[in-house]
């Protein structure tokens, strides 16, 4: 009877909560939502292209821009797949060096993912606590490889160079005080209880179709779905570390939430463990000047920060690949965005969009 | 002599002026100027120092160090901020309605101006003592809503008219449970005189009387202000700023001053309704009445700061939820219960 | 790696169901664009593999053909599976899988963006990451950049 | 109203109040009017503050410029015509328009004429709130609650038309 209006707004690519320039095309009948269209690409590089010019080794930088808050884990995937392409055998204290730094550069990811989430939903303080925390991580990565956000420390067969010597003392008091500023986190936002007002029982998804769309990662394990690649189909060394796999009950932002603080202090677990296990031995193994992967194909997954991380790199036997195809967890995570709003308020939009946690530099590719 | 220094110090105006044989209307009227001089010094440099100091506590609450380079130790830096929002261009949307665009930033001003005139400072330091003192507060200050609104609607943008009708929503919602939960205090003073309501408080803080209306007092102001967790009508991280998203430079500077002028208003309410106003506790008599209830209200200040910098942002149905459904029924039972209360006093014969 | 691949046994019994497939030596399945929506329907809905999730879709330009690349996982067994369907090079067309995934929507898009490969039997079958007027489709061996280091 | 301040101080709200209700009128942007019609309620507070009625004033801000004017802003913001730019201020009603105004008009002046203006002798009560309260729990005891009644039947029907939105989903 009362019906308003309804209003299109447009949301970004100028805004503070799409984390980027992410454009939402939202139609509102006064604040509820009827239709939330993405509209992404106001980032794209046509990184897949350019990689069809580069070497394999010069392609390891681009990947640091695709996810540029797990840089990490991003040339891990793709070092991987060439890897694998080229049946590389990678030396053990590579394997764990790789560990330790991807998993630091999953918490730095996750950091990032609640503080900007406490943003989102209008608390800044629980951001400054993140970014201090992740301030650290970037101190670490500094330490290892000279540069704090754009990593490139993977090599194809290895790692750049061998840890420092100051590093596993900074990496352990890193993990001795981690653990008190996840409570921390945990009294400041997950307690609050305007924090589980505003995010439980919002923007609920379902695990069959959270499944269906290729929803990953801490967003599809918020669910209660058991997918980790790292213990379902592990790669690298993660089949000898003890963890657990927090899993969601309901699947609604609250959930999300809690799901990356659960695996910060899980990754801790680990970063522990591959620090205890770390061998000596070399970090690089015996790899060609100039790689020619032989002809054909390979599709790599690994367990990213944002979900499932994938690269499928052709090769045509020359010193460039062919194609490369990064399957990037945050583009086809927003795929269900439309769905996922629509019936909420403009409030929410913005607590799904951030409980999904994209980063633009990933889903524009 | 400290005490005593403002009260005095018109008092030798006046003397003065009647000494040099001009007439009492004009004395009048000269102290009247001075004293509205005085307000507005007294706003503008609190307003520069809250900011600041706004600055600096969400600094030291987020582990942070906050503004350090501007003077010593970042003393200067609000002045500085306010020398760069001057100079800015300022920026009319093209289909903005022009002249209510520039306006509002101006008006809004004025209600909180008003509302300075029945700020009891201190003893005998309160410029017009009205005998509907409290009540002058509140309609004043609803007048500031539609002032909101239009400067949220003549923005011609969509973020600024969500913002603009969630002001009207909120704050209409939110005055109602205010204004009834000041009522039991007023049932208890019998007057809505400033001056009555501090006396009032000599033996006893209202704040220990009525914990209750303090608390939806205290709620429904931190919704009046617009402060966080009640910040609907900016919430940055949903509609931008909401009304003020296409104010730049001195129209921005003044919503930011009107903001924080109010938060100094809603602070001076709580001092005077519930906190005994300049009233000394435990008889420290010592130390001016006037530096008392700056004393206070900072503390208040300092209260809602609090609360902004811990709480995240409430959703807006939640907040009409909470307003109509929690605490407009507890100021009624408030009032209920104070009625019942007085009675029962009454009728042991206190 | 433990569980990742798919077992003979199982290519062995989707051979007889779908004769015209092709399985090379790493168990990379080639369909026939004509049997892509049944074969990839039978994947999904046949208990015995389970596929549910369409964790990569993407193509590449070959010099003869284009090619579609499925990836797909069975989180039930553990299945991994790539599927490939070669296609002509003029007009690229392939049914749409976004009836039994849902995440190929976007992907599909993305592909139609960059290939210019078309996806039947959907909707809404637009550029996702250029703007809507952008003449050519970048990742195709014959598209001219301007600009860049070469 | 002896000294000079407050008979200039009356005839500048006079003025003000006129004016304003004026451009009420005759403004063809809806959201204008409801600007203008907040400043003749904030001059009518003006009028009653000059005769002391200080409470009435403050009601007038609150109710009126402060609660009505909001009204006006939901019933601007539902209407689907955003200004009155294409409908006429002169149409074919103009002129039994004008009777009726003028009628009015005459009855009140009538009216106004017919009424002894004796100013009170008694001078305004020190604490009018006070006494306008005893007033109205005891004299006007039954207009008050019915006042009241009223208002709780408004409120009821608020209920149920929202209510009814709700239904209609």
């Amino acid at each position: 009877m009362l019906r308003t209006e309804e209003i299109t707004l447009n949301m970004g690519p100028q805004h503070p909560s799409t984390h980027g320039v992410f454009h939402v095309v939202l139609k509102m009948d006064h604040e509820v939502i009827t239709e939330a269209r993405p509209i992404c690409g106001y980032l794209h590089r046509g990184i897949e292209k350019l990689a069809e010019a580069r070497t394999y080794t010069q392609f390891i930088p681009y990947t640091d821009r695709l996810d540029y808050l797990a840089a990490m884990l991003n040339n891990t995937g793709y070092v991987q797949a060439v890897e694998k392409l080229m049946e590389i055998e990678v030396p053990e204290r590579a394997e764990y060096i790789r560990v330790i730094c991807c998993e630091l550069s999953r918490i730095a990811s996750h950091l990032i993912a609640v503080g900007t989430y406490s943003v989102d939903i209008g608390g800044i303080t629980g951001f400054m606590y993140c970014l201090r925390d992740r301030e650290r991580i970037m101190d670490l990565f500094e330490m290892v490889c000279g540069s704090r956000l754009t990593l490139s420390y993977m090599r194809i067969g290895g790692v750049a160079e061998d840890l420092p010597d100051e590093f596993i003392p900074a990496l352990c008091q890193f993990l001795d005080e981690m653990p008190s500023r996840l409570d921390e986190y945990d009294g400041l936002i997950t307690g609050n209880e305007i924090f589980q007002a505003r995010t439980k029982h919002v923007g609920l998804l379902d695990p069959g179709v959270a499944i269906n769309y290729g929803i990953s990662g801490p967003n599809l394990r918020a669910s209660g779905v058991f997918w980790d690649l790292r213990k379902n189909r592990p790669y690298s060394v993660y089949d000898r570390f003890d963890f657990e796999v927090p899993l969601g009950k309901r699947g609604d932002c609250f959930d999300r939430f809690t799901c990356r603080i659960k695996e910060m202090r899980q990754s801790l677990k680990i970063i522990r463990q591959a620090v205890e296990q770390l061998p000596e031995g070399p970090v690089m193994a015996k790899v060609p000047k100039v790689l020619k992967p032989p002809a054909g194909d390979v599709y790599h997954e690994i367990e990213g920060a944002k979900g499932i991380l994938g690269y499928y790199v052709v090769s045509d036997g020359s010193n460039k690949p062919y194609r490369i195809h990064v399957r990037r967890p945050s583009f086809i995570n927003l795929g269900f965005l439309n769905e996922l709003c629509k019936g909420w308020k403009i409030a929410d939009v913005v607590a799904i969009l951030g409980s999904l946690d994209i980063v633009l530099g990933e889903v524009d590719c | 002599m400290v005490e005593n220094i403002f009260v005095g110090f018109a008092e030798w105006l006046r003397s003065l002026l009647a000494a040099a044989g001009l007439p009492a209307l004009f004395g009048d009227i000269v102290l009247m100027i001075v004293k509205v001089a005085g307000i507005l010094a007294f706003i503008a440099i609190s307003v520069l120092w809250i900011v600041y100091m706004e600055r600096k506590m969400a600094a030291y609450f987020q582990a942070r160090i906050g503004p350090n380079r501007v003077g010593p130790r970042g003393l200067l830096q609000t002045a500085a901020d306010m020398g760069k929002l001057i100079s800015k261009e300022i920026i009319i949307p093209r289909a903005a309605d022009k002249i209510v665009f520039l306006l509002m930033p101006v008006l809004i001003f004025v209600p909180s101006l008003l509302l300075f005139a029945v700020v009891p400072f201190g003893k005998n330091m309160i410029a017009v003592d009205l005998n509907v003192g409290v009540f002058y507060f509140f309609a004043v200050a609803s007048v500031s809503t539609i002032i909101f609104w239009a400067g949220g609607w003549a923005s011609a943008n969509k973020y600024a008219l969500i913002g603009a009708m969630r002001a009207v929503a909120q704050m209409i919602s939110y005055e109602v449970p205010m204004v009834l939960a000041i009522l039991g205090v007023i049932m208890i003073v019998g007057s809505m005189k400033m001056s009555d309501i501090i006396n009032a408080q000599q033996n006893v803080w209202f704040i220990f009387t009525q914990p209750v209306a303090f608390i939806i007092y205290v709620i429904a102001a931190t919704a009046e202000t617009n402060r966080t967790p009640f910040d609907l009508l900016e919430g940055e991280s949903e509609i931008i700023a909401g009304p003020f998203i296409e104010y730049g430079g001195m129209g921005f500077a003044m919503w930011f001053l009107a903001e924080y002028a109010n938060l100094i208003l809603v602070s001076v309410l709580a001092t005077t309704l519930f906190l005994g106003g300049w009233l000394a506790p435990f008889g420290l008599t010592f130390i001016p009445s006037w530096v008392w209830f700056l004393l206070k209200i900072y503390f208040m200040i300092w209260v809602f700061m609090w609360f902004r910098w811990t709480y995240p942002r409430i959703r807006v149905d939640q907040l009409m939820n909470f307003g109509w459904k929690v605490l407009v029924p507890l100021s009624l039972a408030n009032i209920f219960v104070t009625g019942i209360g007085m009675f029962i006093y009454r009728a042991i014969g206190w | 790696m433990p569980g990742s691949s798919i077992p003979s046994t199982v290519i062995d019994g989707l051979k007889d169901k779908f004769p015209a497939i092709e399985v090379s030596e790493n168990l990379t399945i080639t369909v026939p664009e004509a049997e892509l929506l049944s074969f990839m329907r039978e994947l999904r809905d046949n208990p015995d593999y389970d596929f549910n999730f369409l964790t990569n879709l993407t193509a590449v330009d070959y010099p003869d053909n284009f090619t579609v690349i499925y990836n797909l996982v069975s989180f039930k067994y553990g299945y991994t599976l790539m599927a490939k369907v070669n296609l002509g090079k003029d007009e690229p067309a392939v049914s749409s899988l976004t009836s039994l995934w849902g995440s190929a929507d976007w992907q599909e898009r993305e592909v139609y963006d960059l290939f210019g490969i078309i996806f039947t039997g959907r909707h809404n079958l637009t550029r996702i990451l250029l703007e809507d007027g952008f003449a050519g489709y970048p990742l195709r061996k014959d598209f001219q950049w301007v600009g860049g280091r070469e | 109203m002896d000294n000079i301040f407050s008979i200039a101080a009356f005839y500048l709200l006079g003025l003000v109040i006129l004016g304003s209700a004026i451009l009420v009128v005759m403004l063809k942007n809806l959201v204008h009017c409801v600007l203008w019609l907040a400043v003749t309620f904030i001059a009518v507070a003006g009028l009653y503050m000059l005769l002391d009625a200080d409470f009435l004033a403050m009601v007038q801000i609150l109710v009126y410029a402060g609660a009505v004017c909001i009204m006006m802003v939901f019933a601007v913001m539902l209407t689907q015509r955003k200004d009155m730019k294409s409908s006429s201020l002169f149409n074919a009603q103009f002129r039994s328009a004008g009777l009726v105004a003028f009628l009015t008009a005459a009855l009140s002046a009538y009216l106004a004429m017919r009424t002894a203006w004796t100013s009170t002798v008694m001078p305004v009560p020190p604490r009018t709130a006070e006494a306008i309260a005893t007033l109205m729990l005891t004299k006007y005891v039954v207009p008050f609650e019915v006042a009241a009644l009223l208002l709780l039947v408004a409120l009821i029907g608020a209920i149920i038309l929202a209510k009814e939105v709700k239904a209609d989903d």
